[in-house]
C-alpha cells in the first residue's frame, strides 16, 4: 500500500516519478541537500554588483546533447560554490551565467555574443561538442574574451587564437591511447570500429584509431556508424558480428554505448568494447548493466584515484547532484578552477591579464588530471584505461603522449 | 544464411514498433485529417509512467505477471487521459478552423512535452512512514529501463549462431494482441462503425447522430494508449528511454504510416514491417550512414508510384 | 437516333465523338456525341445521376474518355490538362459552386483574365535567345537520350522558360508594359462584371454574395478566359423564378454578345426548353434523344425515362 | 523591418510617382537606409548577430508562404533548402577565400565574392526545388508535405557524410562577409518579390490554385508549372538565407538544418496567418526574438544560481506552450490572409467605435 499511494500520485500528475527511499540520491539537483560548502552559495541574488566577478558558461541544456551540457554545468557550479566558501576572488564572488544553445552551433554563437556584450562577463567557459565551441571560439577570438573549453576535442578549437584554450587533451592522443592498448595491452588484431555519425568526436576517435592501429599492424575489419538518440544497433553489431572481430571501438557516448554493450551481448557478440572518454559516466553502468563488464576505455582520470581531492571531489558532487560525477562534470570543475585560480593570478579582471594567467595554467592539480597548458593551448595531460568490473571503472593503466 | 536470419528478425522487431506506433497516426489522421506530430511524444510519455510505475514496484514485483500487466495498464491509462486532455483543450477547439492550425499546436505540444521532460526540475514530499514521494522531470539523461520481462533464452538455432530471447517472443504476442483487439475494434463494434463513419465525413456522421465529440475523444484516447503500448515494448527492446525518444520513433512511424497508406489500419502494420526490414537491410547489406537517406528515399519512391502509398487510395474529388 | 446535323457554314468548337466514360465497371458515359458551333445554344438534360456532369468533365478534360475522342477548334485534346483546352477556347461552370471563395469578386474574373497577356510575351527577343541558350546548354535539342532524363531536363527548360517567357520579370520590375496590362486587364475585368450586374460587389470576397451572385459570378468567371464555346452546369440551380427569367435573358446575351457557342445543363425544363434550340437527354450514360425543343417533348423515350408520369399529368398530357 | 515596411507601402501609395521608375523606387529608397543601418549596428556585435538571424528567419518565412501559404501547398522542408544553400555558397566562399579581385578594394572584392557564393546557393537551392516541386504533378496535401520532408531529411544525410563539407562537424571558417546591411537586403528583395507576385496575375493565379485546383485548371491556369515555380522562387530564396546564413555564423553543422528548423518555419507562417506577407515578417520576428526575451526575463528575475542556470531550460517548453495558446486565441494566423494594411485601418475604426 505504502508504494501504491505515490505511484498513482505520480502517474496522474503526467510526470515521470521516481518513487524511491530515502536512502538513495535524490535524481534531480533541485531537491539535493545543500551541502556544507554550498550554504553560502553562489546561488543567492547578487548578479553583477561590484562584488562579483562574473563568468559566463554556454551549453546544450536541452536538445541531444542536453545530458553533457547539464553535467558540465554541475560541474562548473561545484567549482564556483567552493571558490566563494573559500572566500571567493579578491573579495569578490565568482558567478557564472549559463545560456542554453540547444545543441546548436549558431544557437551557441549568439549566446556568447550575449555573453560579452550584454552581460560583459571576463571569461567564457564551454561547449562539449565541438561545433559549439568552434563557433563560440570564433566569436570569443574576436571580441578578445579568454574562453576555456573543458571538453572539447577537436584539435581545431584553439587553432582560432590566442584566446581559446582547453583542458582535456585532443581527438588525436586518445585515438592513438586505444589503439595502442589494443594493440600492445590486449594482444588484437582484429577490431572493428561502430562510431556515432552525428558526433564529429566520435568520427574524429574513430578515424585516428583506424589510422593509428592500422599503422601498428593490425586489421579493421569493418566499420558501422549509428546516429545518436538511436537505440537499435541490432543491425551494425549482426555485420560486424560477420567479421568475426577481436574487440570493438565504440568512441560514442554513454547514453548510447550502454544500450549498444546490451544488444552486442544479446546477438552473442562477446569480444571487448573499447571507447573514449564519452563513455565516462555512472549511467554507462546503469544502461550497460552486466552487458558492459569487461570493456575498456580512455579517460583522465580514474574514480579510483586515492587523491583526496578527486575523492572529495566525488562526494560533494554526489551531495549536492545525486550521482557520481561524469568526466564531463569533472571537466567543467577543472575548467571552472583553471579560471578561478587564473582570476586570483592575474592582476586585474582584464582580457589581456586573464589571458596570461591562464596560459601560465602548469601542473594545475585538476580532478581529470594534471593541467599544463602547452603553447597551443592545450592541455598536456596523461590518459588513464580504464576496465569496467563489477559496475565501476577500475585503472588499468596510464598512458602518456 | 544465420545472418540472414539475424536481420530478419530485428527487423521485423523494429517494424513491430514502427507498426504499433504508426496505427495511431493513422487512427488519428482517419478521423480528424490530422497529421499528430505529438504522437511520439505521448509515447515518450508513457514509457516515462510505465517507468515509474516499475520503478514504484520495485525489482521483485515488476517482473511479475500482475506486474507488468499493471505497467502496461498505468501506462495506456495514463495516456488515454493525456490523449484526452491534449484532444479536449488543443485540437477539439480548432476543429473547424484549417488544418494547419491544429497541426502547429500538435508542434507546440510536442516541443512542450519533449523539452518539458529534458528539465531537471522536481520536488519532494515526505511521507509517514520513511518513504517520501519524489516528483520530477525525468531530465535529459536517457535511464535504464528495467527488465520487466527477465531474458531467458527462448530459442537457439546452430551453435549460438542466432538466438530468440523470450522477451522477443513476448513482445510479438503483445503487439500481435493490440493489433487484433484494434482490429476488432475498429472492424466489428459499434465504436469501430461510429469511427469509421467520422473518418469518412464527420460532418455528414453528427447529422446521422453519431456523437462525434465523442468518438474523436475515444479515438484519441485509443491511439495514445496504443502509443504507450508500442513505446513500452520499444523501452523493454532496446533498455533505455529518454525524453526525445519519442521524436525519433513518431517521425519514423509517421514515415511507415503514409508508406502504407495514412488513414489506412493495415497499411499501418504493413508500413511499418517494410519500414524495419528495409532500414535493417541497408544497414547489414549496404552503408549504415545511409540508412535514413534510404528510407526517406523508399518513401518518396512508393509516394511517386502510388501516390496514397501502399493501400490507400486518393479520394478522386467530386466535380 | 441522332437527328440530322444542321449544317451550318462554320467549322465546329467542339465535337465529341462516341466519347465513353468507364469507373471500373462502371459506365458512367457510353458513346457521346455532340457537336457545337458558334451561335449554338444547346441543352443537355437527364434525370439525376444520368452522365451530364460526367459528359462535361469529359469535355472540358477533368476526365479523360476511355473511348473516343474529343475536339476543340479541330484539335484533338483526349488527356490534356484542363487548363490547355480551356486555351483553345473551352470554358466552364461548375454545378456545385467553385469559385475562389476568399478572393474578391473582381480578383476571381482577374483570374481567368490572365490567359490573354500571357499569349503575346513568347516574342520578346531576349526571352526567346534565354530559352535557346537553355536548350543549349541543357542538349535537350532533339537527339532522344535516356528517357527519364531527358522528360526531365525539358521540364527543366520550360519551367525557367516560363519564370522568364511568363512576364515574371515584368511583375518583378514593374515595366510601364506590365502596369499598362494589369490595368487592361483590370478594365476587362470590369467590363465583365458590369454586363453580369455584379459592378456593385466588385470588392467584396466571393463567399460572401448571396447564391444566385455567386452562380452570375462563375459565369463572369468563365468569361474571363475568352472561350469561343460556354459550358454551363446547372447555371440556375438554387434561383428563384425572377431571377431564372433574368437569367434565361443574360444567357442569350452573351451568346449574341461574345459570338458564343454554348451549352447549358439544366434540371429546370421550363428553362432548358425556353432558350435552346437543340436539346440532348441522357439516361443512364447513353443518349436517348436529340432534337428541337418541341421535338424532345414529344419524345416517348423521353417521358417515360425522364419527365415521367407527373409532369405529363401537370402539362397535360403532351403525347 | 523599416526596409520590409517601405518595401511593401510603396507599391500601394505610388501614384504620384512616373510610372517608368515605379519599379526601381524601392531599391532606390532601400539602399541608404540599408547603408544607415549597417553603420548604426558597427560597434554592437549582439545586435548585428541577433538582427541578422532575425533577417534569415523573416526571408525564410516569406519564402516558404509563397509555397504555403499563396500557393495553398504544404511544404515542411524548407530548412533542406536552406542547408542547400547555406553548404554550397559556404563551399564556394571557401574555395575563393584567398581569391580577390585585383581592381576592386578588398572589401568590395570580398561582396563580390560574397554574392557569388549567395547565387549559386539560391541557384542550387532553386534546382532542388524544382525537382521537388514535380512529384505535385501526381501529389497531393500530406502526401507532397512528406515528400518535401522526405528531402529535407535526405539532404541533412547527404551533408552528414560528404567530407568536403566537414560532416557531422560543419563548415567552418567561412569569410564572415555578411553584414546586416546585406542580410536586410536579402529581407527586402523577398519581400519586394513576394508582393509583386502577390500584385500580379501570376500571384492571382497562385492563390486560385490555393482557393480551389480544379476551379484554376478549368479557367487555364497551369497548376502544374505554378506550384512547381512557386516552389523553385521559394526554395531561391531558402537558399539565399542559407547562404547569408553561412556567412556570419562562424560554422554550419548539419544539426542546424533539422526536421525541428522546418517545423519552427512553417510555425512563423501559420502564425502570421497563411498567405500574408506582412504576417509571416511580424511573425518571424516575434518568434525570433521571443526567446531572448525569455532570456532575459528570466535573467532578470533570478540572480545567478541554480534557479536561474535552469531557467534557461524552460526556454523551449513554454516556447511550446504559448504556441498552443496563440493558436488557440487566435487560429487564422495574426492576418489571416490579409496584409497589416487591410486589417489594421479595420481594428483601428472598430477600436474607436468601441471606445467612444
Amino acid at each position: 500500500m505504502r508504494r501504491l499511494v505515490p505511484m498513482l500520485l505520480a502517474a496522474l500528475a503526467a510526470l515521470a516519478a521516481g518513487c524511491e527511499k530515502k536512502t538513495q540520491p535524490a535524481p534531480s539537483g533541485e531537491s539535493g541537500a545543500p551541502t556544507a560548502t554550498a550554504g553560502q552559495s553562489a546561488g543567492s541574488a547578487a548578479p553583477e554588483g561590484s562584488d562579483t566577478i562574473l563568468l559566463g558558461e554556454v551549453g546544450a541544456l536541452t536538445g541531444g546533447q542536453a545530458t553533457f551540457g547539464i553535467s558540465t554545468r554541475n560541474g562548473v557550479e561545484l567549482a564556483l560554490k567552493e571558490a566563494n566558501a573559500a572566500g571567493g576572488v579578491k573579495g569578490k564572488k565568482v558567478a557564472v551565467r549559463v545560456y542554453d544553445d540547444q545543441s546548436k552551433p549558431e544557437e551557441a554563437a549568439l549566446a556568447v555574443t550575449r555573453l560579452i556584450t550584454q552581460d560583459k562577463v571576463v571569461l567564457i567557459l564551454g561547449e562539449v561538442a565541438s561545433s559549439s565551441s568552434l563557433a563560440m571560439a570564433e566569436k570569443a577570438q574576436a571580441a578578445n574574451v579568454p574562453m576555456i573549453t573543458p571538453s572539447s576535442t577537436n584539435p581545431a578549437v584553439t587553432e582560432k587564437g590566442e584566446n581559446i584554450f582547453r583542458v582535456c587533451f585532443i581527438d588525436p592522443f586518445q585515438g592513438f591511447v586505444m589503439a595502442k592498448f589494443a594493440h600492445d595491452n590486449l594482444k588484437m588484431n582484429k577490431v572493428a570500429v561502430l562510431q556515432d555519425n552525428k558526433s564529429a568526436y566520435s568520427i574524429g576517435l574513430a578515424d585516428v584509431f583506424t589510422r593509428k592501429f592500422t599503422e601498428m599492424g593490425g586489421k579493421i575489419t569493418g566499420t558501422e556508424s549509428y546516429s545518436q538518440g538511436d537505440t537499435d544497433y541490432r543491425a551494425q553489431l549482426t555485420a560486424i558480428k560477420k567479421t568475426q572481430p577481436d574487440g570493438i571501438y565504440v568512441p560514442g557516448y554513454y547514453s548510447e554505448v550502454g544500450v549498444i554493450a546490451r544488444q552486442a551481448r544479446e546477438l552473442g557478440l562477446k569480444v571487448p568494447l573499447m571507447g573514449g572518454d564519452g563513455w565516462d559516466s555512472e549511467k554507462l553502468y546503469e544502461l550497460g548493466s552486466s552487458a558492459i563488464e569487461g570493456s575498456y576505455f580512455s579517460n583522465h582520470y580514474s574514480p579510483d584515484n586515492p587523491d583526496p581531492r578527486v575523492q572529495k571531489f566525488i562526494a560533494d558532487y554526489k551531495a549536492a547532484y545525486g550521482g557520481v560525477p561524469d568526466a564531463l562534470a569533472a571537466l567543467g570543475y577543472d575548467a571552472a578552477r583553471v579560471a578561478v585560480e587564473a582570476l586570483k593570478r592575474a592582476p586585474d579582471t582584464s582580457s589581456a591579464s586573464l589571458r596570461e594567467a591562464i596560459a601560465q595554467t602548469k601542473d594545475f592539480p585538476g580532478v581529470a588530471g594534471t593541467v599544463s597548458l602547452d603553447e597551443k593551448r592545450n592541455a598536456v595531460k596523461s590518459a588513464v584505461v580504464l576496465k569496467v568490473a563489477d559496475g565501476k571503472a577500475t585503472y588499468v593503466t596510464t598512458i602518456s603522449p | 544464411m544465420a545472418q540472414l536470419l539475424q536481420h530478419l528478425i530485428n527487423g521485423l522487431a523494429a517494424g513491430t514498433i514502427y507498426a504499433l506506433v504508426a496505427l495511431g497516426y493513422t487512427m488519428v489522421y482517419g478521423v480528424l485529417k490530422l497529421i499528430n506530430f505529438a504522437h511520439g511524444d505521448v509515447m515518450m510519455v508513457g514509457v516515462y509512467m510505465g517507468y515509474a510505475t516499475a520503478i514504484g514496484l520495485g525489482r521483485q514485483a515488476q517482473s511479475s505477471l500482475w506486474g507488468v500487466a499493471l505497467i502496461f495498464a498505468a501506462a495506456m491509462l495514463g495516456c488515454a487521459l493525456l490523449g484526452f486532455f491534449i484532444e479536449r483543450f488543443a485540437y477539439r477547439p480548432l476543429r473547424e478552423k484549417p488544418r494547419l492550425t491544429a497541426l502547429i499546436t500538435a508542434i507546440g505540444i510536442s516541443f512542450a512535452l519533449s523539452y518539458g521532460f529534458q528539465l531537471d526540475l522536481g520536488f519532494k514530499l515526505p511521507l509517514p512512514g520513511g518513504y517520501e514521494l519524489s516528483l520530477a522531470l525525468p531530465g535529459a539523461s536517457p535511464r535504464a529501463f528495467p527488465e520487466i520481462i527477465r531474458p531467458t533464452e527462448w530459442l537457439i538455432i546452430g551453435d549460438r549462431d542466432v538466438v530468440i530471447w523470450n522477451w522477443q517472443v513476448i513482445s510479438f504476442l503483445i503487439a500481435l494482441g493490440l493489433m487484433l483487439v484494434l482490429q476488432y475494434l475498429v472492424y466489428r463494434t459499434r465504436f469501430g462503425r461510429a469511427m469509421r463513419a467520422v473518418s469518412w465525413d464527420h460532418r455528414v456522421a453528427a447529422l446521422m447522430g453519431i456523437p462525434t465529440d465523442r468518438v474523436i475523444a475515444l479515438t484519441f484516447m485509443l491511439s495514445s494508449a496504443l502509443a504507450a503500448g508500442a513505446g513500452l515494448l520499444y523501452a523493454i527492446k532496446d533498455t533505455s528511454v529518454s525524453p526525445l525518444m519519442g521524436l525519433y520513433v513518431g517521425l519514423k512511424a509517421f514515415v511507415a504510416a503514409v508508406i502504407g497508406g495514412i488513414g489506412n489500419v493495415p497499411g499501418a502494420v504493413v508500413g511499418g514491417l517494410v519500414l524495419g526490414l528495409v532500414e535493417e537491410f541497408v544497414v547489414g547489406y549496404a552503408a549504415s550512414t545511409w540508412r535514413d537517406a534510404v528510407a526517406f528515399g523508399f518513401l518518396i519512391l512508393v509516394l511517386l508510384v502510388k501516390p496514397g502509398g501502399l493501400f490507400g487510395r486518393v479520394a478522386a474529388e467530386k466535380v | 437516333m441522332s437527328a440530322p446535323v444542321q449544317v451550318t457554314p462554320e467549322a465546329p468548337m467542339l465535337e465529341a465523338a462516341g466519347v465513353s466514360i468507364q469507373f471500373g465497371g462502371l459506365k458512367a458515359l457510353t458513346d457521346f456525341n455532340l457537336t457545337i458551333r458558334q451561335g449554338d445554344l444547346q441543352g443537355l438534360i437527364g434525370p439525376n445521376g444520368a452522365g451530364k456532369s460526367t459528359a462535361f468533365n469529359a469535355l472540358t478534360g477533368v476526365y479523360r474518355p476511355t473511348r473516343g475522342d474529343v475536339r476543340v477548334a479541330g484539335q484533338r485534346v483526349n488527356g490534356w490538362m484542363p487548363h490547355r483546352i480551356n486555351h483553345l477556347g473551352l470554358a466552364r461552370t461548375f454545378q456545385n459552386i467553385r469559385l475562389f471563395r476568399a478572393l474578391s469578386v473582381l480578383d476571381n474574373v482577374k483570374v481567368a483574365c490572365r490567359a490573354e497577356t500571357l499569349s503575346h510575351q513568347e516574342h520578346w527577343l531576349p526571352a526567346s535567345l534565354f530559352i535557346a541558350a537553355l536548350r543549349g546548354v541543357g542538349g535537350v535539342g532533339g537527339e532522344k537520350g535516356a528517357r527519364g532524363g531527358q522528360r526531365l531536363g525539358e521540364q527543366l527548360i520550360e519551367q525557367a522558360g516560363a519564370l522568364v517567357l511568363q512576364g515574371w520579370w515584368r511583375s518583378l520590375f514593374l515595366t510601364p508594359g506590365f502596369q499598362a496590362e494589369e490595368q487592361r486587364i483590370t478594365e476587362r475585368a470590369d467590363a465583365l462584371l458590369e454586363v453580369m450586374g455584379l459592378s456593385h460587389r466588385r470588392n467584396e470576397e466571393a463567399r460572401n454574395l448571396p447564391y444566385g451572385e455567386q452562380r452570375r459570378l462563375e459565369i463572369a468567371r468563365a468569361l474571363g478566359t475568352q472561350p469561343k464555346v460556354l459550358l454551363l452546369d446547372e447555371p440556375a440551380a438554387g434561383m428563384n423564378t425572377r431571377e431564372k427569367a433574368d437569367l434565361m435573358v443574360l444567357i442569350r446575351k452573351l451568346r449574341d454578345q461574345f459570338s458564343l457557342g454554348v451549352l447549358v445543363i439544366e434540371h429546370d425544363m421550363k428553362l432548358v426548353m425556353g432558350i435552346c434550340e437543340r436539346i440532348t437527354v441522357l439516361d443512364h450514360g447513353e443518349m436517348i434523344a436529340r432534337g428541337a425543343p418541341d421535338e424532345v417533348r414529344n419524345d416517348r423515350k423521353v417521358i417515360e425515362a425522364y419527365l415521367g408520369d407527373s409532369y405529363l399529368e401537370s402539362h397535360g398530357g403532351a403525347a | 523591418m523599416t526596409t520590409a515596411r517601405s518595401a511593401t507601402t510603396v507599391p500601394e501609395a505610388g501614384a504620384v510617382v512616373p510610372a517608368g521608375l515605379k519599379g526601381l523606387l524601392p531599391v532606390l529608397l532601400a539602399l541608404p537606409v540599408l547603408g544607415l543601418l549597417e553603420w548604426l549596428l558597427r560597434a554592437s556585435p549582439f545586435a548585428t548577430y541577433l538582427l541578422s538571424v532575425m533577417g534569415v528567419n523573416i526571408i525564410l518565412a516569406v519564402s516558404l508562404n509563397i509555397v504555403n501559404g499563396m500557393t495553398g501547398q504544404f511544404s515542411i522542408g524548407h530548412a533542406g533548402f536552406m542547408a542547400v544553400g547555406a553548404y554550397l555558397a559556404g563551399f564556394v566562399s571557401l574555395m575563393l577565400k584567398g581569391v580577390a579581385i585585383s581592381f576592386l578594394p578588398e572589401a568590395l572584392s570580398d561582396q563580390v565574392f560574397f554574392l557569388l557564393a549567395l547565387l549559386v546557393g539560391g541557384l542550387s537551392a532553386a534546382l532542388c526545388g524544382f525537382l521537388v516541386g514535380l512529384p505535385s504533378l501526381r501529389l497531393r496535401g500530406d502526401y507532397l508535405a512528406i515528400v518535401t520532408l522526405g528531402f529535407g531529411e535526405i539532404i541533412r544525410v547527404v551533408v552528414q557524410n560528404t567530407d568536403a563539407f566537414g560532416r557531422a562537424l560543419g563548415l567552418s571558417g567561412i569569410p564572415q562577409t555578411s553584414g546586416v546591411g546585406m542580410v536586410y537586403f536579402g529581407v527586402f528583395l523577398v519581400v519586394l518579390v513576394a508582393r509583386r507576385i502577390a500584385g500580379s496575375s501570376h500571384g492571382r493565379s497562385l492563390w486560385a490554385i490555393r482557393e480551389d485546383e480544379v476551379a484554376a485548371e478549368a479557367m487555364g491556369v497551369d497548376t502544374t508549372g505554378y506550384k512547381v515555380r512557386s516552389f523553385v522562387i521559394s526554395s531561391f530564396f531558402a537558399g539565399i538565407a542559407g547562404g547569408l546564413f553561412a556567412h556570419f555564423v562562424p560554422i554550419i553543422n548539419p544539426g542546424s538544418f533539422t526536421f525541428v528548423k522546418s517545423m519552427e518555419i512553417v510555425v512563423m507562417v501559420v502564425l502570421g496567418g497563411l498567405g500574408s506577407t506582412t504576417g509571416a515578417i511580424l511573425a518571424a520576428i516575434f518568434l525570433t526574438l521571443l526567446p531572448e526575451g525569455l532570456r532575459s526575463l528570466f535573467t532578470s528575475l533570478g540572480a545567478e544560481g541554480s534557479l536561474a542556470q535552469k531557467v534557461d531550460q524552460i526556454r523551449m517548453p513554454v516556447y511550446g506552450l504559448l504556441l498552443v495558446a496563440l493558436m488557440l486565441s487566435r487560429p487564422q494566423g495574426l492576418f489571416g490572409t490579409k496584409e497589416i494594411w487591410d486589417v489594421l485601418p479595420k481594428w483601428w475604426a472598430r477600436r474607436k467605435k468601441g471606445t467612444s
